[in-house]
């Protein structure tokens, strides 16, 4: 679990900031750029960049493959960053972690290998009269794959509902999740809304009927302390470049005993166990879900920037988070015809603030916003379903990284604010 | 350049109040258009009659669309433009729009073609408004070549 | 295609192998280091390094969905990656262009693409009674897919063999594609023997039954100019790292006539035209077969590879690399004991020197030479297939970079000879 | 370390003529193990016989190996070291071995149980080499396992 660094520099401090260079940069004629769509994708430390370009610099060659001192070398860095990322997330083991090419990468290889399962996998195979659980607030990474493997398979999907104050709607959960119930995906945390779902609740009521959990964890990992043995769920997914590491890398969490007999999704080298013309046998996780070369100097990447979180402290990087989420609903709630996409108040919800001005479409807002310079996201963010429910069809969206101030968070409301004056006085 | 430029007055007034919104009866096509980043979308309805020349002319336009105020007036000022003329020339329009729009501002516009339309010339300096600008462009072209093609 | 500049660096001179600095390490107590591993990855030049690195500290952001100046700056990059590696290819534009994770990747995405096609896509489908054509000598990235898409589907594997020469075996050609091929997927050059297939003459064999071909082109893309559009295969797949670019992207070309119509593999963010709860519908290529946030630095850093590549002109690395496997042939043949795995001349053939020791096993011949710096690689090279049919488990291969030297063959052809001595003489 | 070390004289001599080569009968038991990354395999046979004290003991091991100088060595080390032993002491110098094999140099390995074997210490030093070194010893591995299932 995270170390929390008792003399870690302060979050969003001066020190903190200098150690992403993009900050000091200017957009749109001179002004400080405030970028606030960490959620989107992070910035990355220079500790990162720096320990990637050692990497290639000194020790890089294919790994898992060479009979040289140069590959042996990067064999390590690679599986090193594994077992750093494995004691990161509260993985019982380093093979309970797989290097995928990101979270939708990784949902995919769990939608696709259910699909593949037969014979000894079994269990993991869905058909007609099975049934898979989703949300109406999954980014549509953990939607449409889970669509898709219904369509092959014949399977059901499912899902709950969201209530008027932005939460899962679960009055109804027994009729929701039932012994047909194969599967229950959802997000640990919304993209959008910011809300937590009762993960270790569902994943328990999903356990009792036999059914298998997948989280995803995009958006929590990244802010807060994981422990995704503790939670008990199944597989969970999550992406490099949303926690300060490179794009190009993402995680597949799975118990060992599970991943052990899932049939492999991506097939190629350095999976099999033996290759004919006529068929071939898979060896063990997690090369088995690795075909191919892996993602190497985003791996070792990533391990540095689960290193720097680390060092700064996940239970101070979700403080900072909170701190600012609760200063933006704060400062926007406060603003006339401004209203929250979600919860309002900072109890049992991350760090997403999105938001609704009434009268200016999003799209309008976020121009305005970045002729400011503050940088937002605008549009569905993924999550067009959630949107569709609250009748909207799109919001704008800030998002707060270790290198967010309270200062930013200001100026997020005072532009805003003068969007408003600039669409009300025109 | 400045927001007062991107939201030029003439584009902020058709958003405000879109000439020949609504979707009408009879039509000869029927598109509809989204854009997948942010949900905009339009559905667009195409009159055509046959002119004495042979050719076919632009009857009436309708729509109904949902999107940004750039994407609104920016249907709402097509139709002004290609009402009343004939399928060759509201197409020529068309090409003209999009030439100005992806141009990233190196195509000032022709005004003697586009009229109004050329306000929106500062929208080439934002790649992710181009979208929200040929939105209602897209839906118009796509049943302008319906409707040629069902007049064949 | 690729433009020769005149006055562009000697290869394998000191000027080029200063943009490489691991060349510049040593290994096993103080040896130089020989690197002839590059046909399993390559060394990245510092160009390319830094072209990721200020992309990554002034431009960062997500690609596509932004609202604000970063994200126009970093979807430009991204894009103009896209357009460099079109032109590097011959692609007739760049929506025939997908970044992927890399080519295993990339021939997922077609086999398991194939797999998806219904209705309009039905050209794409296949089933019991069609058969697909491989060969023998085929990477397991090009050959296990299709085992794999066979068991899926009912669909039967075929293949070429391969001659006592080291050719394909072409004999019995009209009994190998006929009128149920639907699929030929051939590589452009062994990654072993380096054989050269004569992919126009078989891809016209196959289109002439109706059949698409799926090129495996990860090892000519890196050394000789190539234009798909004059080859006129349907697909083709390549690796970033293996062309002095990164790890963690890879490239899937297609026809944009057939990719338009081809079904998604990989579904999520970014992909989608419009998601409901219970059915999305897709938009066009690339972005359609893009879900997720890509591999967005990997892919601006292959463009500076391409860059880098093209200003050493594409005729002098072929050039460069086809002396070199000439020496290394003439060098490695006249040691008594030593065969070569693959054509003893240049004549029709890449720059891949696989060969074998007669009494030394070749992992025991690769220790040896990584005892004296010389860096190979050994196994079966992910073809075990090939070596199957030439009756041995595993080869030696040394493959050439634009680095590589002359007297880093002759180094190699040193090493093998004190690795026979070596083992003689206890 | 110099490869004197590693391919020290001991290991040449039984890579060079492997101890108890060959496929025999009767087995209780027989194993494959390949190491997919290099193509090396083995077919490995065990017998066992109950003893006295009820326990198994190793009657014979036999099998058909295909690699390297390192691992055809090491099974051929194996043999000597297992066969007539209990089950449980051969396993526990197996497990010996497995350590020191892993231990990237830091255990030298205990020669009263290793004997010979003690020789491919220098392995540990060289990561790609270690699995080569423990193909056959995993493979007698799970053939004991399999024979202690039948047995009970
Ligand atoms: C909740 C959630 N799930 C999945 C994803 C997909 O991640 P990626 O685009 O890195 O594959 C994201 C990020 O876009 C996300 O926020
Ligand atoms: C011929 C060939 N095909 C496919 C591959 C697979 O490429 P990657 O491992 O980059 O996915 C390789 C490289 O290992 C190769 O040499």
């Amino acid at each position: 679990m995270a170390v929390v660094a008792h003399d870690s520099p302060e979050l969003g401090s001066t020190r903190v900031r200098a150690d992403f260079p993009v900050l000091e940069r200017t957009v749109r004629g001179g002004k400080p750029l405030v970028y606030l769509d960490s959620g989107a994708t992070s910035q990355r430390p220079v500790c990162v960049l720096d320990a990637e370009q050692e990497f290639i610099t000194d020790h890089y060659a294919a790994v898992k493959r060479g009979a040289h001192q140069l590959a042996d070398e990067a064999t390590e860095y690679y599986e090193g960053a594994r077992a750093k990322v494995a004691a990161f997330v509260g993985a019982r083991r380093p093979e309970e972690i797989i290097f995928t090419a990101g979270a939708t990468a990784s949902l995919n290889l769990v939608a696709y290998a259910f699909g593949n399962a037969t014979g000894d996998a079994a269990r993991f195979a869905v058909g007609p009269g099975d049934e898979i659980v989703v949300t109406e607030m999954e980014h549509h990474a953990n939607l449409v794959p889970w669509q898709e493997l219904c369509r092959r398979t014949g399977a059901t999907l499912k899902w709950f509902g969201l209530t008027d104050d932005f939460r899962l709607d679960l009055s109804d959960i027994s009729a929701v999740i039932t012994p047909r119930t194969k599967v229950l995906a959802l997000t640990g945390e919304s993209n959008v809304l910011g809300t937590l779902p009762p993960v270790a609740d569902l994943t328990a009521a999903a356990h009792r009927v036999g059914a298998l959990v997948v989280l995803d964890a995009c958006q929590s990992v990244p802010h807060r302390a994981t422990d995704f043995a503790a939670l008990d769920v199944d597989f969970a997914a999550f992406s490099g470049h949303k926690m300060l590491g490179p794009t190009g890398v993402g995680v597949l969490y799975g118990k060992y005993e599970l991943l052990a007999t899932l049939p492999p999704f991506l097939t190629g080298g350095s999976m099999i166990e033996v290759v004919y013309m006529d068929h071939s046998t898979y060896i063990a996780p997690p090369a088995r879900f690795e075909a191919g070369t892996p993602p190497v100097t985003q791996a070792v990447a990533l391990g540095a920037a689960v290193d720097y979180l680390t060092d700064l402290g996940m239970d101070h990087v979700e403080a900072h988070a909170m701190e600012l989420t609760g200063l933006a609903l704060q400062g926007l709630s406060a603003l006339p015809g401004v209203s929250i996409l979600g919860p309002s108040t900072t109890a049992n919800r991350g760090p997403a603030v999105a938001f609704l001005v009434d009268g200016i479409h999003p799209h309008d807002v976020g121009q305005l916003l970045d002729d400011a310079g503050v940088a937002v996201r605008v549009g569905h963010h993924c999550a067009w379903p959630l949107h569709r429910r609250y009748g909207v069809s799109a919001s704008s969206r800030a998002t707060f990284g270790v290198y967010s101030t309270a200062d930013e968070v200001a100026a997020l409301v005072d532009a805003v604010a003068g969007a408003q004056k600039f669409f009300a006085g025109r | 350049m400045q927001m007062n430029d991107l939201y030029a007055e003439i584009i902020l007034d058709h958003s405000r109040a879109p000439h020949h919104a609504g979707l009408r009866e009879p039509f000869d096509a029927q598109t509809h258009q989204v854009n997948p980043t942010c949900g905009d979308e339009v559905t667009l309805r195409l009159a055509v009659q046959r002119g004495d020349s042979g050719g076919l002319t632009v009857q009436d336009v309708s729509y109904d669309a949902l999107g940004c105020s750039i994407s609104q007036a920016s249907v709402s000022v097509m139709t002004d433009l290609v009402i009343g003329e004939s399928l060759t020339r509201a197409q020529q329009k068309l090409a003209a729009f999009e030439a100005m729009i992806t141009s990233k501002g190196a195509d000032p516009g022709d005004e003697d073609l586009l009229g109004d339309a050329v306000a929106f010339a500062g929208v080439a300096q934002y790649p992710n408004r181009v979208k929200c600008a040929l939105l209602g462009w897209k839906a118009f072209k796509l049943a302008a070549a319906q409707a040629e093609v069902s007049a064949a």
